[in-house]
């Protein structure tokens, strides 16, 4: 893979609570227009390395790099994080109904009402929710829920999208529905980062796949080069720790 | 608009007099006066620290010391009142019959009826205490209760209690709808309430409105503002009386 | 005693008149304590997010502070302030001391540390995943800012009535530093402190059944404009 | 004017020397703010919890009444409690007029919708799962009470020291219904009302300090019951 | 299957919010011993039903058999809800650590400090997260929370357990293991409901499977009698409603 293909990259990450250990990672790198997968067991450290990946969490030793550029800690404000969404693995919605929720981000960029409400009418008629619009999130089901946060993600084309277990809660066909969707959109560009316990996911989707553990990577290879036979094996089988 | 700040005490304001004393002034002299109606010393205070224009109080040495301070000047007497021990209607020491303010607290204190006393350093206080020294009784014993409110809601208690007080005419008419007290004990000349109005300095304090100030005292102590006083009433009677101008000179 | 019935006529009275007084009184009443109760506000809400999300050396020392000052008596407030905007005191030219600027100054001071406790519990109490959701909408610091509000607004606007009952209620600030001046910073607590001085319970309580009312009313207008927003579904 | 320095050498003054009038006016403002506090928290509690989860028909004009309860004056709660317990009130046979029980009775009016509705807020704004989990986790009708109670702990912690500060620094009721008698029913606040009519407004701020010093302590100890369990973490 | 089999039984289920039909039930039993599965679309009302079954909402109109006796709305308290456990979709973790909420059950049943202690090392050290039962709950990862929830499901030995998207959050060791685990429990005499959208979990576990669409069954039947193949093409295909 040549250079200008890593859109992220960070190195020599450290990042620890309370003397307690959770990330370590010499290297990662998110290639553009790709589906990255990231997976390991509960607790790996799959969620906080996403956080830092989209510029959450700049609570961490280690350089972060965007487009080959060194991003400092003042540089990752909203206007880079405005290139991202994230898809978090419990979704967080804003009090009010369902249309608030998706149309929060794009209120949040100064985009004028019309566009808004044909920007969330659109994907809210794709994602299947536009008869929930007016409902109030805190009487949703689960996946409906999750919908709303995947549907508030969506809504702004991200450059990079993160995805945290996204189809948690959701049915076999909504499932599928968005495996679909997410290989349509990454046609356009889009670069994905998707953390998943979803085996069939990961086969239909990933282009390339980290294997995380105990906070560290143990491997990061195209699919091509994946050994599924070890997840079936028990998540943590005998792989050299290749850092 | 020029506007003069008076410092006066609760029971002058309660009264109802300063609605009829200021309305006219304030016509006269095209001047908004401002009242503030609080407790003697905070009154004191108000003048000291230069926040009140002028004065009106009743508490003759606290007055004085004033004066000598510095802080006022050209104190004028301005009227009297009186006060008067209130009690029970059946006035179970028997104070009615005697003829003394002293004799009447040492009846007090012989029984050991519940006797109520305001207890802040006002000039209605001090005048009681200085009857209690007088009379030479000791204070500590539980039938003398110092309650530390104003005089209304020290009559208020009296009532309550059943017990004796020391008061000022006026606040007792006011209060006189709502209770069972009586007058029990009055007229003795050492019951005489005098109020004195003090212009706060200007040498000291050199923002006062002193030219309002001193138009206020020569509206209060002449022909014209004596009259108002004298012809004051509140319920039916006469509450206060003029001294700053002879008797003769006011008219009816 | 009946007090009631008596003030009860007493207040119909007074509010069918329209007595002139009480018109000036309730308006005195409102414009000051609607002011502090802006002001406080606008200092509060900020400082109470910095306190609640902010971690900073002395913020324990700071938070045991702001219980403490839930304590503060309207005379120590009364006092402090007095002594800034008396005629001796560093405010003293401005002339400051009965007029309206000084309770509002005392009343601001008082409900500062209420509102402050009171919107720092309700972020605390509020989901962790709020701020990161914000941070990946895009938001500005701004925004983060104001979604925080947003989120946040029951609790803020209950906070923010408490304050403004607290202060409509007070008597001791509006007496020491207004004066109880006639017309001028006459409040309607401060006419209910003089009509009990005067023995006249039954006025005063009369007063108080109108402030009531008034607070009543208030409160009965912003509740309507929460209900447009579904207050019970939370 | 330079009350401060005065204020604070006589507060320090009075403290050191144990002043015996001094310790008396405090221990009963303690006594009268705790009794107050804890009447008033055992009734409010309940009573959140019941606004809070309850379906009413009537709810909503409770809530306003709550609200607007918050804006009490002391002088109203005064008048109210002093026609019930004076000897011509219904009370009056038990002469708790100019005592400890008299101001109990006001203080605990007084800060009873303060209490409910800070304790109501926190309540509203609990995640909704938690109610069924309680039932689902096999928890009795008390049980699940008070599980709600544990998990809103802060919230009320939050609440009863708000009503505790209320009553620590009120004067109205404390005036009105104990007479600010000498050894009997003189607290820190009317003590200060006393010194300030007096114009002593420096041994007034030094009873002040006082207060706010105790108030502090309290809080402090409170605060560090609270660490125990983590405080910050939410 | 014969009359004694029905631990559960619910007639006529009628709910409705703000006028939305929420579920409409003529018959739906539960047997003893089984693993009971339903499926369906989200939103469909899976948890709503679950809520039912297990007496924690009594909003509705019908009529639930608990062992073949009516249960009135009266009956339906906690005594009866102590044979009980559910698993939510959402787990609501209390405020503390690990340890407290794991005990809490039994906490309420009033066992005392020992044998709670006991039987929450056990259970923990099963579901491995014996190591994080000092932590403060807020600072678990996804699916350690689900972990948790899980443990103090199982941790009072229930009669029934309502399993609502369990394995939401888990990564595939922690599926397998609980799989496998809930297959031993159910030998204990343990009768399961569980809802899920996992087609190997319904494969390897379920006994029965109802289908739910729209508030309504449209199927219950053995696993045996269950089309799979209608699932893979998309949820909702063509069968007759049964009820
Ligand atoms: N208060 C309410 N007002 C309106 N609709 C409601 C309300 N409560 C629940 N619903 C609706 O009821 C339906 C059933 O909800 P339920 O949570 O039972 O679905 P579910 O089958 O568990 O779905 P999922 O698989 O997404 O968890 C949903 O469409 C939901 O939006
Ligand atoms: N404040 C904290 N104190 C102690 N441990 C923490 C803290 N915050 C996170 N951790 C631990 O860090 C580890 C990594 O958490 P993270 O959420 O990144 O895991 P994950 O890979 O996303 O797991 P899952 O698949 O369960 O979501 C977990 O073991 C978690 O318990
Ligand atoms: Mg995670
Ligand atoms: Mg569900």
């Amino acid at each position: 893979m040549n250079r200008g293909n890593k859109i992220l990259k960070v190195e020599n990450i450290d990042k620890n609570i309370n003397n307690k250990q959770i990330l370590q990672i010499r290297k990662y790198s998110v290639i553009k227009g790709k589906f990255n997968f990231i997976i390991g067991a509960n607790g790996s450290g799959k969620t906080s390395l996403l956080n830092i990946l989209s510029m959450i969490d700049n609570d961490y030793q280690g350089t972060i790099y965007y487009k080959g550029k060194i991003i400092s800690k003042k540089e990752r404000n909203c206007e880079l994080r405005r290139r991202f969404s994230v898809i978090w693995q419990e979704p967080y919605l804003y009090r009010g109904n369902v249309y608030h929720n998706i149309a929060l981000p794009l209120k949040l960029r100064g985009f004028n009402k019309k566009i808004i409400h044909k920007k969330v009418k659109n994907i809210s008629q794709k994602i299947e929710i536009d008869d929930l619009l007016e409902q109030s999130v805190y009487t949703l089901s689960g996946g409906e829920r999750q919908k709303v946060s995947i549907a508030r993600a969506l809504v702004t084309e991200p450059e990079i999208l993160f995805v945290d277990e996204a189809t948690t809660n959701l049915d076999e066909e909504s499932i599928n529905f968005f495996n679909s969707h997410f290989a349509d959109l990454v046609t356009e560009e889009m670069t994905v980062v998707m953390v998943s316990h979803d085996r069939r996911q990961i086969k239909e989707l990933a282009d390339r796949i980290a294997y995380l553990k105990k906070g560290k990577i143990l491997s990061s290879q195209a699919r091509e080069e994946f050994d599924f036979s070890q997840l079936g094996a028990g998540i943590c089988s005998s792989i050299e720790e290749i850092v | 608009q020029d506007r003069l700040i008076l410092a006066t005490t609760t029971s002058t304001e309660n009264s109802g007099l300063l609605d009829e004393l200021i309305p006219p002034f304030e016509e006269i002299f095209e001047v908004r006066v401002d009242v503030v109606s609080v407790g003697t010393g905070q009154a004191i205070s108000l003048g000291a620290n230069g926040d009140a224009d002028i004065i009106f109080v009743h508490a003759r040495e606290a007055e004085d010391e004033f004066i000598e301070a510095g802080y006022g000047v050209n104190r004028r007497d301005v009227m009297y009142n009186d006060f008067v021990i209130l009690g029970p209607p059946n006035d179970p020491v028997g104070i009615s019959e005697l003829e003394s303010a002293v004799e009447a607290f040492s009846a007090i204190a012989n029984a050991e009826a519940e006797f109520i006393s305001r207890g802040d350093d006002s000039g209605t206080n001090k005048k009681e205490l200085s009857i209690w020294v007088e009379a030479g009784v000791d204070l500590t014993e539980s039938w003398y209760i110092e309650g530390g409110q104003g005089m209304g809601a020290s009559i208020t208690m009296a009532d309550e209690r059943e017990a004796y007080i020391f008061a000022d005419r006026g606040t007792f008419l006011a209060y006189s709808g709502e209770i069972d007290l009586e007058v029990l004990n009055s007229g003795d000349p050492v019951l005489f309430n005098p109020y004195g109005i003090i212009p706060v300095n200007p040498a000291y304090h050199s923002h006062v409105n002193y030219p309002m100030a001193m138009a206020f005292v020569g509206f209060v102590t002449s022909q014209a503002g004596q009259n108002i006083i004298n012809n004051f009433s509140s319920y039916g009677e006469q509450l206060f009386y003029p001294d700053a101008i002879s008797s003769e000179n006011l008219v009816d | 005693m009946n007090y009631y019935s008596e003030a009860f006529r007493e207040a119909f009275n007074l509010i069918i008149t329209l007595d002139r007084e009480l018109l000036n009184v309730v308006a005195t009443s409102l414009r000051l304590s609607t002011s502090s109760t802006i002001i406080a506000s606008t200092i509060a809400v900020p400082m109470a997010v910095i306190i609640a999300r902010k971690d900073f050396s002395a913020k324990k020392f700071f938070n045991v502070i702001l219980n403490t000052l839930l304590s503060l008596p309207t005379v120590v407030v009364g006092i402090f302030v007095y002594s800034l905007i008396s005629r001796r005191g560093i405010l003293g030219e401005y002339q400051l001391l009965f007029s309206s600027t000084g309770i509002i100054m005392g009343q601001t001071i008082l409900i500062l540390p209420l509102i402050t406790a009171l919107v720092r519990n309700t972020i605390f109490s509020l989901d962790e995943k709020l701020y990161k959701t914000a941070k990946s909408l895009g938001a500005t610091k701004k925004q983060q800012f104001k979604l925080l509000i947003m989120e946040a607004r029951y609790g803020i606007i209950g906070a923010v009535i408490a304050g403004f009952g607290r202060v409509l209620g007070e008597i001791g600030i509006s007496m020491m530093l207004g004066g109880n001046i006639r017309g001028v910073t006459r409040t309607m607590t401060t006419a209910m402190a003089l009509e009990t001085n005067k023995g006249r319970f039954s006025f005063a309580l009369a007063l108080g059944i109108i402030l009531l009312i008034l607070s009543f009313t208030i409160n009965f207008l912003v509740y309507f404009l929460q209900e447009g927003e579904h207050y019970e579904q939370r």
